[in-house]
Formats: C-alpha cells, structure tokens, sequence
C-alpha cells in the first residue's frame, strides 16, 4: 500500500510526457485524477494504518528501506497530499503561460511520491535516500525557465542541498555505529554504553548533522538558496520552497532530533545551545532580509526562512511540547504561507508585477485575491483568531514550559519577527488598498481576478487559516499525542 | 442568542459590507445607513449593559484558552465613554467628511473599530483583549491614513508598527503568564500566585515592566509615544478624536486589566516595576506638557496634550491607591470627553477656516463664538478648574498620590501634575485669548460670522455638556466605583 | 586439484600470447581476438571466483611444480577472482564504449598496436593481482608501466607523448623506488615469495632486528606504488594523461591500471608485511593525510577546470585520495571500504570517461564546458549517463559512491584519533564533488544552446548507449545489492592473512 | 646502522648512485639527462643485487669444470634478478628513447619544460 501510494505519482508523472493527450484538458484531468486518487489513499492510509513496517529491499548489513506509518508520518502525509491536489489545479492554470509543460508536470508529480517517501519513512536511511532524491527530482523544477538566472540558481540550490547532505549522512553514520537501530523510535536510538565518553564527539556530529538537513531548512547562513529559486513556476516556490521541500527538512531534523539521536540525550547539552542560537537567529535574520528585499517572492521566501526556523525552535526546545509547537507551526504555516505564495503567483500571472512598489492600488483590482493575501499576512502576524496564532502560542508556551533562559529569549526573537513580519507583509497590502490620494488606477483595468482554478485554492487555504484558528484544539491535541508517541 | 456580541458583531459586520460592497452609494444613504448603525450599536450597547448576560464563552482557542467575555464595572466606563465619543465624532464626520475621498471607507472601518472597541471593554480574559487589542490596530490605522497623502501614509504605518511592537512586547508577557496562572479570566485583585521574591518573580517583575511598556506604547507613554504626535494630526478630525479620546484609552484599559486583574496590584506594588512605571509616568506628564506648549500647529498640540493627559491616567494607576485609581478612572472619562470635543473643535476650525496653526487663528472666537465657548469651557476643564470634570479627577490624582505609598514620588507627583496643570494652561488659553481678545489691529470689517454645520456644533455641544456634568456631579461616578475598586485594591 | 585450479595461469598466459597473434592478424580479427580474450578471462575468472566461493579456501600454484621457496607461484583466493573478473568487465566495457572514438582519434596503421597493448595490459593486471612472486610483481608491473604509456600515446599528438613521457617518467621513478624497497627487503629475508617473507618478516619483527631498514624497504615500495597510482602530491602526470588520451585508454588507465598497483600495494600490506605490523608504522598515517589531502586538493584543481575530461581525471585524484584514507585508517572495515571503493570508482570513472567523450561529440568535439551547454539534450543516452556517474560521485543513495562513502564513514568511526578528521573531509569533499559535477549536469542541461551541434539519437550510437546501460547497471548494482559483494570483500581480506 | 653501513660499503654506493640516478630522473629537464638518470637508478640496484649476492671466495653460478658443489658458488638468484632487471630496463629505456625521439621530431627541441610551454601555446 505505502509504495504504491509513494510509486504512482511517480509514475503518472514519468507517464506525462509518453501518452499521447489530444487536448491540454486531458491532460490535466489525468494528473489531477491522479494527484487526487493518491491523495485519497493516503488519507485512507493515514486512518487505516497499522503498526507494522513495511520492508522493501535491503542495503547492506543491516540498513534497509523500509516504511512505516506513524504519528509524525501521518502529520507530514496528511499535509503535503492535502494541499497536493490544490497546488496542481493552480498550476494548471499558472502554467498556461510558461514553456514546457510536459517536463514541468513531470517532475512535479513526481515530487509528491518522493515527499511521501519521505514522510513514511522507517529509518534514518529510507530518509535519507527520499531525502536526496527530493533535491535531484526538484532541480529540474527550479531550472525550468533555464534562463542564466534559473541556472545560476539551480545550481546553487543543489551544492546547498548535496551538501548538506553530506553532513547529514555523517549523523546518519553516528546513529548507524552508536544506535541500536536506525530506525525511528520516539526518544532516541543512541546505545550510551556504546558511546562512553565520546559524547561531546557526538555532540558535534549532532550539530553537524542538524546544519546539514538544516540546508534544506535554510537555517542561517545556508540559507541564501532559497530566495534564489524563487525563480521557479510560482506553484513550485509555493508548494516545494514553502512546504514539501523546505519542510522536508524541518522534518528531518525532527525526525533526527526526536527519533534518532533522542532528546534525552541532547537537551541541556551545548549542542542545544548552540542549534538554538543559530535558529533564533535565522528567525530574526530572514525576516529583516524580508523587510528589505522589494522583489514579492523573495520577500517571502525569506519570510519562509525565518518561519522555518520557528519550527525548528520549537524542535530544538526538546520537549514533548516543543515538538507539539513545531509541528503545528509546520502544519499552519504550510497553509499560511502556500495561500500567500499563491497570491503571489495569481499577481504576476495577472500582471505580470513582480515588485512591491508595483503593486499601488491593485487591491481594488483583485480584491479577492488581496483579501486573501491579507488574511495570510495577518495569520502570518499572529494575530488572534487565525492559524497563525495558534502555532506561536504553542511554540511560545513550550518555550515557557522549558525553562530555558535561551528559549525565553527565542520568544523574544519569535515576537520580533511578528513585528517584522508585520512589516512587510502589511506593507504590501497597505501598497494595494491606500495607494494614496493622487494614484491613477487607468493602468491597471486590465488586472482582475484570476479564473477558479487558481481561487478554488486560494479560498479553500483561507478556510483552513481561519479554521485553524478559531478551533485548534481537536488537531492540536492530535499533535500532541503525536509528540508524546501516542501514535 | 448571544446578546453580549451583538454590540460587537453588528458595527464589525455592517461596516465590513460597506467595505466589502464594490459600488459606491449616494452620499445621504451612506450617511444614513452609516448614522443608524452607530445609533443601534449604541443602543446595542447601553441595553447590553442594562439587562444582558453578564459573560459568555464563545469558544475555545486551544484547550484552555477561550474567547470569553465578562461585564464588569470598568467595562461599563469605557463603553459607555466609548459609546459616546463614537457616536458623536461619527455624526460629526458626516458633515466634516463631505469632501473627502472614499468616505465609504472611512465609515467602513470606522464602524469596525466601533464594534471592536466594545469588544474589548466586554472582553473577559487576556487573550480575548489581546485578540481586540490587535484588531483595533488593524482597523484603527485605516482611519489614521485616510486622507492618502504620503504623510498620512506613513503617519498610519508608524501608528500600525508602533501599537503592533507594543502588541507585540505584552504577548511576550502573556506567555508568560499563561504558564504562571491556571487561567487567563480578569480576576479582580489578581490570580497570581507566585511571590515577586522567587526566582519565578523576580522573572515576572520583568515581564510585567514589559507589559507596562507595551500596552504603554498604545498610551503614547515615554518613551514610546512618538506615533501620538505623528498619527492624530494626520488623521481627520472626526478620527482624531475617536483615536485621542477612546483609542488611546484601550492603552490604558489593558493596563487597568494587566496590573489590576491579572497580576494584582500587591504583587507590584513597591517592586522596581512600580517606580519605574512612576517615573515614565511622570516624564512623560511633564515632557508632553513642554512639547505642547512648544508646539504652534493645533492639532499636534493637542496630540500633545494627549500624551500628556494620558500618563496622568498611568500615573493613577501606577501609584496602586484607592483614591489615585479613582481618580485614574474619573479622568479616563473626563478626557475623553474633553479631548474628544478639543479635536472636533480642531476639526471644525479646520473645516471652516482651512488653518492649522494657533497664530493664524485670530479672532476666531468671534468668528465661531459658540464653538470657541465650548473650547473654552472644556480647556478649563482639562486644566483642572472647578467644577469641570477635571478637577475632580485631578483632585483625586492627587490626594491619591499623597496618600500612596511611593516614597518620594508622594512629593514629585503632585508637584508635577500641578506643574503641567500649569503648562496646560499655557498651551490651551492662548488660543481662547486670541480668538476672543484679537488685539487692536483686528479687522472687524472682514468678520463674518461661519459657526459650523449643526452636525457639527451638536455633537461638540454635547460632548462639553457631558464633561461639565462629571465634575457638577462626580459623586454618581465615585459612588458607583466606591465599591469596587476597593474590591480591586 | 581441480583443473579450475589452472584458470588464473590460463587465463594471463592466453592474454599475454594473444598480444603477440595480434600483431599479426588483420585489424579486425585483431579486434575480435581482443574481445573474445577478455571475455574469456571474465569467465573463467567468473568460474574461478565461484569455485573459491564454494570451497572458501584459497590456493596457490606452483609454476611449474617448483616448491617454495624455489619456485614461482600463483596464488588465488577470492579477492584475486573477484579482482580479476570486475576488470574484465570494465575492460570489456570500456573497448566497447570507446570503439568508434578510437577510429577516428588513432591512425588506421596502429589498430593492431592498440590490441596488443590491451592485451599486454590485461595478462600484466592479471599477473599483478594473482602473482605471489615479488620479483615477478615488479616485472610486471614495468609491462604495466609500458603497455599503459603506449595506450597514451597511441593517439599521436604533441600532448598525448608529452604526457606519456611524463606518465613514463614518474612510472619508473616509482618502480625504481619499488624495485630498490624489494631488492633491501630481499636483502633481509632472504625471500622472494611472498608468504615466505611474511614469516621472516614476523620473525625479524619478534626478535626486534633490522627495524630499520625493513620500514626503509617498506617505506620504499609503498611510495614507489603511491607515485604510480597517482596518490596526490604524485598526481601531476595525471590529468594530461587521462584528459588527452583516446577515451578507452582513459577509462581504461583510471579505473584500471593505478587500481592494479592499489591492489598489489594491499597485497603487499596483507601478504608480504602482514596487516598488523604495516598497522603499527607510521606509515599509515602518512598515507592517511595524503588521501585526506589528495581528497581536497584533487577536487579544487577540479573545480577550477575548464575542460570536462580533465576535470574527470582532478576527480580520480580525489577518488584516489579516498582510497588512501581508508588505508591510513588502518582497520579492517578501513581495508574493506577502500576496497569497495576500488570497485565503485572504477566502474564509475570508466562511465564518466565514456560519456564524456559522448557529450563532446554533440558539441563539435570541443570539451570546454562553454561549448557542452544542452548536450544534454543533443545525446540523451549520455546525459543521462554523465548524470548517473556524477550523482554516483557525490553519493547519493541507489549508486555505487553512496556505499563506499558509507563505508568509509562507517569504518572512521571505529577509529579513534582519525573520526572526526575523517568525517569532515568526507563531508566537505562531498560538497567540493558536488559543485563541480553538479556543475556539469545542470550545463549540460542547461538550455538547448547552440542548435548547429548535431543530435545524436540512439540509432546513431547504440553500442554506446548500450555499454553506458550496462555501466549504470554495474553502478546500480553496487549500489543497491552491495552486502554479498561486501561480504565477499571479507572474507577475500580474511584469505589473504 | 653506522657501522653497518662502513661494513656494507658496496650497498651504501648502490644507494648513493641510486639517489643520484633518481635526482637526475626527477629534476632533469633534459630527456636524454632524464634516461641517463634512469639508467643509472637501475645499475645502482643492480650493484645492490650482484653485492648481497656475492659470497666471498666464490665463482659466478655457471656450472664450470663439473662442480656442482653449492659451496663454490655465490647465490645464483640475485644474479637472475640483475639479469631480468637488465632486461627491462633496456626494454624500458628503449620506449623512453622512441618516445624522445618523437617529441623532438615534433618540437625540435630535447627539453620538457620547452615543449610545455610550446603545448601550452598550441593550446591544446
């Protein structure tokens, strides 16, 4: 069940380019047939699964790929295939304006089984191989334009992430040598008789291992990849440098933190210190690169720099409730920050305005397109009543709850990028709607709202932000007992 | 159903359609629709207040944490001043607004800042008055940036920046207290149990100095107060004086909530928070005096006055005694009205004369006689002659402080709050000297007499009416409160 | 003794006498001749390795029935087999993957040469990895060096014969040195067998006599192999060689003959001085901070290179830097990984080098990356190619490089000392592999670029395309099932004690 | 290791004239110099070979007179070594020499450095 859930978007992608469609429509109701069909049966899996792992090949000695279902799985699969379907019917209509399509849907499909792949992951290894995989299926995606810029840009995307691959496989060799499995046990592999004194060289390979997969994370200084490829298809930036891809490797890290290495093992150590120091500054850092960058993708993409980092904060507070934290800010930013990039993709389709100093008066021109994007702005803010709230408050209190001087100064720097935040988002949607007294909107009377296909998700992604918001407690409550290994 | 959110949903969501509706309407339906809807949400209110359901639990946030709402004494103070300012400055802006663009919009979210306004004086735990405290922002600087000139522009992004840092600052504190307390629900007296002498204390000391300074920022205290003065000239005059008298106010409601219901007024009371909250307190009374006095356009002058007058309200509350809190709250009141009817005074100088500045402004009072009166009246009032509501507050104020146990500020404060009663003199007389007495060189000839519309001189009228009243009968006030803030302290 | 037995003789003996038929067979049967020799010597090897796998014992050949001391022997155990057949392979697939470059780059006149140096080549790689003759060693290892610097300069061109001089010089210099190292070590034992210095060996070591110049003579032979094996401050002969030569002969020289003297060096390290005592020279440790050093600096100067071919070959520096370390490691797990890695870098090298060579045909011959961009898309088969053995290089999971870095971060952490060192080398020569192959993956697929190139569709080149099929296979293979060829590596290692 | 070496005259020369053999093989630019080089290294292993080998008081191993005796000959095996060795170090100079040959028909010119540099302008 599982490797056919991850195979066939794999192969209805590698089928795009083979078949023979006669009409553009076709095509799109068989990939969204297609991305639909899986997203049901992982829904159906999520709700059905047992225990058991599922074993596909063996590597050498001991190592194998093998899946399994289990709470951070669930949380990570239900995500990704609940906004899968979504982010393909808006790139159907996004793509109607770009070049190769066939390519692009290609690897785009095929990027849901690897993502999936990722998240049933059974051991470090099965990870890790998904996990490289992810980079190698989602270069094409971002050199897709295959102007310089786009080439430029892949290429750094892939030294990025190949190489903090590499670190990540040494904290992968650790926990092979000095674990009593590879595979992912809530609280930790690590065998302390077998490591002895050797913690502190342990310690370092943590946090070797945490920059590694913290790559695919942007955390500060490898992050500068990410704004990079926002010159990729807005539906990539959106659904692969806001979530799939760059929650990947939150992911990871969770996964490394929680379910390898074992937060029994590390909290309190240096190796927390010094994680949680350059993740607290990444939340600060991308968000006053954000208040500084004018182009509209690149200010989010380092608003998702510093948004990351907050799930990461609450990773590295290694605490049940830290991870009940990260994992909701993983789930509602993934909302919250695919609803704005889609906004922004719905912007330059329209218009083909890139910049924020271009946008003045817009927002009587797309109303529901800025009404949305200014509902994820606020959400982002964290104001009350929306998702985004609702992660900060728990990433907040679990900060509070670990009496950590450090973390208490992680909230200060979580609530100086909502200030941040704030800022740039705000100032985009004060740009739409006062555009000032002597602006002339005779430029702009071709710019209107985009057709269904893109606002269906557009609409269906603010419901969720509100929801999420105003009743969090059944799904926050179900991530807490995914934090606690209930599942 | 839920009586208690009537008065909150309906101004949010009738001012949402007029936003949200793409066509523009004729001006009259506008006003219409507009001017009955502050009416029934005044209703609304006053009958809420009357015959409701004290409280509510709309739902829960996270697990422990609901969207709870809860009547109380200093609920119906600030609504009630609210109701009045609102309405008043409202009708006010149907004749002010006439030529302004998109006035629709203005209505729109001036209705919305109305109902969440309410909102949050009904609110009955801290994040539900968080959750009103931002919205407030958030529909508050529309109106601030109204006129879309590049200087009310950024006027309305430094007022939306500086209220979201202090936002900001006290959810830091929330967190905190969320983890210290079982529940966030106003309690009078406090519901914290720690001792400020634990480790957990001398943290909380912190956090509550942070909370000061960041509800502070909305009650323009020292030294986050430089939006005041940006923000109110910006806006129109009918805003201003929405923002001057009630908006401010929330600043100083969240406080009256954090300190008095949340923290408790023994925990602080002689720590170093309290006397660095004095000290602000002060500065910022004497500072924003001097900068009136300084200042030669109206409006910032009275923005100034605003910063001011405020931080005699923080200073009420800061010295954590019966009296000073009473007279805290009579001044929340007195200065509401009356900064309320200074600004629409402003607004209808501006309107008729088109000047901004107070030496320009000679003779005016035999222009507008009536309004100059009302100018007159409500000045004394502010400068705290008897019997306007000024006095009485101030009175209070002051024998509060002497009474308080602060140590040397038992000495400062009074001296200050007469010193600036002094500079407030100063800065608010010239102006009825010189609209009265314009000097020998006067033209007399060129008078004419140009009173404004009676949409506007009715709403300044009543609002002058009210303010006398306070101080003519403080008692029905006092007596109310009696009980009540000795519960607290 | 099983006839099988004579296999490892057969099968140097038909490779050495079949170069001399072909000198005089025409160019064709020459060629014929060529392929069937080494698909010969693959099958028995095959056979060989199977036959030693069921029996699990190694054994040894007399030459000639002489008993040791006195005579010459052949010794076989799984190892040499396994040795034996992956060459073949690679050998095979290399001549095949090469074929058509080869008319067009080398005279019509010198076919013949060519396969008689294949040939020449092949009988000395099997004579290195079988022979348990020190003497003998070296002999071959100078018909190594000369059949190696013909297939350099077969293509006549200035820098292919400045190159094969240099690649000469060196070589002898390095056989010199291991000549010199073999004549002391006679000197002191009294032995030319292997197995029989090995006891003396211990037993000098036992009675403390001659220290000295018994690490002198050790010392000696591991630099002269390390010179030509191109270990990295030796590697300057090493680009121009690879990077010039006809691509058989490139593939071919990477993957194959510096692994033939690798080889030879563990089984000096195994058989002549015994693992334990080379583990407790410094020695190791020399030869661990070359292969740290070689691993940086061989892909720096990659880095830094315009040209797709030598850029290929900077990275057999780095390649070989890592086999090196996993010497210096100095443990068995340390052996094995670099013994893997012997297998993944040759058949990973090999497709480089061939699908290299496909990608320049698409761009008007040129090898300058300027000229590559979108050749990708003009020859697919070897994009795809170029991308597999790149993707392999960095490791990642499915391809050959992913387990051999495994092992070597595996067989790290059991060492003490050298575990961080080893592991952040690892890490950053990942990073330092990936800028630059990754580099090339995304030129060649760059944008369509210059349309006047030709496309090459499968058609056009099917032995190419075939050959690099199988060598992703082969890639894959290692990959994916790499436990029984682990466990065969064991328990080779374990035979050779 | 003293007064061995005074003992072992003869291997200390072999080692002198291989160091010289092997510096010349390095650092000469001249090919014909460079092959002079090698050929020295190798006689000097050669000397080292023919001198652990000889015994003292006895004949070279070719059976002279019917005297199979071991006693009256030196140790035939270093002399097979210095023999093979001979071998292929003619065959070895021989390729050098065919090799120099061609680079100087080409580039006119005996020294390696040069006709780097004469490479390097051909470009490529």
């Amino acid at each position: 069940m599982i490797i056919c859930i991850i195979l066939l978007p794999i192969i209805a992608g590698i089928l795009v380019p083979l078949l023979p469609f006669h009409k553009r429509c076709h095509k799109e109701i068989f990939l969204e047939g297609a991305v639909i069909l899986n997203s049901i049966l992982v829904w159906y899996l999520l709700l059905h699964h047992s225990e058991s792992t599922f074993l596909l090949a063996h590597f050498t000695g001991d190592l194998n790929i093998s899946f399994r279902v289990d709470g951070m799985s669930m949380v990570f699969a239900g995500l990704v295939s609940g906004l899968w379907p979504f982010a393909t019917l808006y790139a159907f209509e996004y793509m109607t304006k770009e070049k190769h399509e066939n390519s692009f849907f290609l690897f785009y499909t095929m990027t849901y089984g690897v993502t999936l792949g990722i998240a049933f992951a059974a051991n470090l290894l099965t990870m890790y191989f998904f996990y490289e995989l992810l980079t190698l299926v989602t270069v094409p995606l971002v050199m897709h334009t295959l102007t310089r810029e786009a080439v430029l840009a892949s290429r750094k995307y892939l030294y990025y992430s190949l190489g903090g691959a590499a670190f990540a496989f040494i904290g992968l060799i650790m926990v092979i040598v000095y674990g009593n499995t590879t595979d992912f046990i809530l609280g930790g592999v690590l065998d302390l008789a077998k490591i002895g004194d050797r913690t502190n060289v342990l310690l370092l390979i943590y946090v070797m291992a945490f920059m590694g997969f913290g790559v695919k994370a942007a955390v500060c200084p490898f992050n500068s990849w990410l704004p990079q490829a926002g010159v990729a298809p807005t539906p990539v930036t959106a659904l692969l440098h806001a979530v799939a891809v760059v929650k990947s490797g939150a992911f990871a890290i969770i996964r490394l933190t929680y379910y390898s290495f074992g937060t029994e093992f590390l909290r309190g150590t240096w190796a927390q210190t010094t994680v949680m120091i350059v993740v607290m500054f990444t939340i600060v850092y991308g968000c006053s690169r954000a208040v500084k960058e004018t182009h509209i993708k690149r200010r989010l993409a380092y608003s998702t720099i510093s948004n990351l980092s907050y799930i990461l904060f609450g990773a590295v507070i290694m605490t049940p409730l830290g991870l009940t934290g990260a994992i909701t800010h993983l789930v509602f930013h993934a909302v919250m920050k695919i609803s704005s990039f889609f906004c922004a993709g719905a912007i330059m389709h329209q218009t083909d305005k890139r910049y924020v100093h271009e946008l003045n008066g817009l927002g009587y021109r797309m109303p529901c397109v800025f009404g949305i994007f200014t509902i994820s702005a606020l959400a982002l803010m964290g104001v009350p009543g929306l998702a985004g709230f609702i992660s900060k408050w728990n990433l907040a209190q679990a900060a509070v709850d670990s009496q950590n001087p450090l973390a208490y100064g992680g909230i200060a720097c979580l609530l100086i990028s909502a200030l941040l935040t704030a800022i740039y988002m705000l100032s985009i949607v004060v740009r739409a709607f006062f555009p000032g007294k002597d602006f002339d909107d005779s430029s702009l009377q071709d710019a209107h709202d985009p057709n269904w296909k893109m606002l269906l998700p557009l609409f269906v992604f603010t419901v969720f932000i509100i929801l999420f918001g105003i009743h969090s407690q059944s799904i926050v409550n179900f991530f807490y007992d995914v934090a606690a290994g209930v599942y | 159903m839920y009586p208690i959110l009537l008065p909150i949903l309906f101004p949010i969501l009738a001012g949402l359609c007029l936003l949200v509706y793409r066509k523009d309407l004729e001006r009259k339906l506008l006003t219409g629709i507009t001017g009955s809807c502050l009416v029934i949400t005044g209703a609304l209110v006053i009958s809420v207040l009357a015959l409701a359901k004290k409280s509510l639990i709309l739902f829960y946030l996270t697990e422990t944490l609901p969207i709870y709402f809860q009547i109380d004494e200093i609920s119906v103070i600030f609504s009630v001043l609210t109701v009045v300012v609102f309405v008043c400055a409202g009708f006010f802006a149907f004749a002010y607004m006439k030529h302004e663009q998109k006035e629709k919009r203005y209505y729109g979210f001036y209705l919305i800042a109305f109902g969440v306004l309410n909102g949050l004086c009904f609110a009955g735990n801290l994040i539900t008055f968080y959750l009103f405290f931002e919205l407030l922002t958030l529909s508050s600087f529309p109106l601030v940036l109204h006129t879309g000139t590049r200087e009310a522009i950024m006027a309305g992004l430094k007022y939306l920046f500086y209220s979201l840092c202090g936002a900001y600052a006290s959810l830091y504190g929330i967190y905190f207290l969320y983890r210290h307390c079982d529940t966030l629900t106003f309690t009078a007296g406090g519901i914290l149990q720690a001792s400020p002498a634990s480790p957990d204390g001398r943290f909380l000391l912190l956090v509550a100095f942070l909370m000061i300074l960041g509800f502070g920022v909305k009650a323009g205290m020292f030294p986050m107060h430089a939006w005041l003065p940006t923000a109110h000239p910006a806006a129109p005059a009918p805003a201003s004086a929405a923002l001057s008298a009630v908006i401010v106010k929330a600043g100083v409601l969240a406080l009256i909530r954090v300190i008095y219901y949340i923290f408790g007024a023994d925990f602080l009371r002689g720590s170093w928070v309290q006397t660095a909250w004095l000290t602000l307190a002060l500065v910022t009374v004497f500072m924003g005096s001097m900068l009136a006095y300084r200042e030669p356009v109206l409006k910032k002058r009275l923005a100034y006055s605003t910063v001011s007058q405020l931080s005699y309200i923080l200073f009420g509350l800061a010295v954590m005694d019966q009296d000073a809190f009473m007279g805290g709250l009579l001044h929340v009141l007195a200065h509401g009205f009356i900064k309320g009817t200074l600004f629409l005074i402003a607004g209808a100088i501006i309107f008729t004369t088109g000047k901004t500045r107070v030496d320009e402004l000679h003779g005016i009072g035999k222009e507008m006689p009536l309004t100059m009166w009302c100018y007159t009246i409500v000045s004394l009032g502010l400068i705290g002659i008897p019997p306007t509501g000024g006095f009485v507050s101030k009175w209070y104020l002051a024998i509060g402080g002497l009474a308080g146990d602060i140590g040397i500020f038992r000495y400062i404060g009074p001296a200050v709050l007469l010193i600036s009663a002094l500079l407030t003199a100063g800065y608010l007389l010239p102006l009825t000297i010189r609209g009265f007495f314009p000097g020998a060189d006067y033209d007399y000839n060129a008078l004419q007499k140009r009173e404004p519309a009676r949409l506007m001189t009715i709403p300044i009228l009543f609002m002058t009416i009210l303010s006398v009243l306070i101080g003519l009968f403080p008692n029905i006030i006092t007596d109310y409160l009696t009980k009540f803030v000795s519960s607290l302290l | 003794m099983d006839f099988v037995c004579n296999f490892p003789f057969f099968s140097i003996l038909i490779s050495l006498f079949s170069g001399t038929i072909c000198s005089i067979l025409p160019e064709k049967a020459a060629k014929a001749v060529n392929r069937i020799v080494i698909a010969a010597v693959g099958v028995m090897s095959g056979i060989l390795l199977l036959y030693l796998l069921g029996t699990g014992e190694s054994f040894v050949y007399w030459m000639g029935h002489f008993p040791a001391p006195w005579g010459n022997e052949i010794r076989a155990g799984v190892l040499e087999a396994g040795m034996a057949l992956f060459f073949c392979i690679i050998m095979y697939l290399s001549m095949a993957g090469g074929a058509h470059k080869l008319f067009d780059e080398v005279e019509e006149s010198k076919h013949n040469l060519y396969y008689i140096l294949i040939n020449l080549l092949l009988s000395s790689l099997l004579a290195l990895v079988y022979t348990n003759d020190m003497f003998t060693a070296y002999v071959f290892v100078e018909i190594n060096t000369i059949s190696a610097c013909g297939l350099i300069m077969i293509r006549q061109v200035g820098r292919t014969i400045e190159a094969a001089v240099r690649y000469m010089i060196m070589s002898l210099l390095g056989s010199g040195l291991f000549l010199f190292g073999l004549c002391i070590m006679y000197d002191l034992t009294g032995h030319l067998l292997m197995s029989n210095i090995k006891e003396s060996v211990a037993l000098l070591i036992q009675n403390g006599e001659y220290q000295i110049p018994l690490i002198v003579s050790v010392t000696l032979m591991c630099i002269g192999l390390c010179i030509k094996s191109a270990l990295f401050p030796f590697h300057a002969w090493l680009p121009d060689a690879y990077g010039y030569s006809t691509v058989s002969s490139a593939a071919i020289l990477s993957s194959l003959v510096s692994k033939g003297y690798i080889f030879l060096l563990i089984k000096i390290i195994y058989r002549v001085i015994g693992f334990d005592i080379f583990n407790s020279t410094r020695i190791i440790d020399v030869l661990f901070v070359f292969g740290l050093m070689g691993m940086i600096f061989g892909s720096l100067s990659a880095i830094k290179e315009n040209d797709i071919r030598r850029m290929i070959a900077y990275s057999s520096v780095a390649q070989i830097g890592y086999i090196y370390m996993g010497f210096g490691m100095g443990t068995q797990a340390g052996m094995v990984a670099s013994v893997f890695h012997i297998l993944s870098h040759a058949a990973t090298k090999s497709l480089l080098f061939i699908a290299a060579i496909g990608l320049t045909e698409v761009s008007g011959g040129s090898r300058k990356f300027i000229d590559l961009t979108g050749a990708g898309y003009r020859n697919k088969w070897a994009g795809v190619a170029f991308t597999a053995g790149s993707l392999s290089m960095v490791g990642v999971p499915l391809f050959s490089g992913f387990i051999s870095k495994l092992l070597f971060a595996q067989a790290a952490v059991q060492v003490e000392g050298k575990m961080l060192a080893t592991l952040i080398v690892l890490g950053i020569s990942t990073v330092l592999n990936a800028i630059y192959f990754m580099k090339t993956v995304i030129r060649i697929y760059a944008t369509t670029g210059d349309t006047s190139y030709p496309c090459i569709t499968f058609k056009d080149m099917k032995v190419h395309a075939i050959v690099l099929i199988f060598f992703i296979l082969l890639n894959i293979i290692l990959g994916v099932n790499s436990q029984p060829i682990v466990n065969m590596i064991e328990q080779g290692l374990a035979m050779f004690a | 290791m003293g007064p061995n070496l005074w003992i072992n005259y003869g291997e200390a020369v072999a080692a002198i004239l291989f160091c010289i053999g092997f510096t010349n093989l390095l650092l000469q630019t001249n090919l014909i110099k460079k092959i002079i080089g090698l050929n020295i290294m190798d006689s000097a292993i050669y000397l080292f070979l023919a001198e652990k080998g000889y015994i003292a008081g006895r004949t070279a191993p070719i059976v002279t007179d019917g005297v199979t005796n071991v006693e009256a000959y030196i140790n035939p095996i270093p002399s097979g070594l210095v023999l093979t060795g001979i071998v292929v170090s003619v065959s070895v100079s021989a390729l050098m020499l065919s090799l120099t040959i061609r680079l100087y028909i080409r580039y006119h010119s005996l020294d390696l450095d040069e006709i780097a540099a004469q490479l390097k302008k051909e470009g490529r």
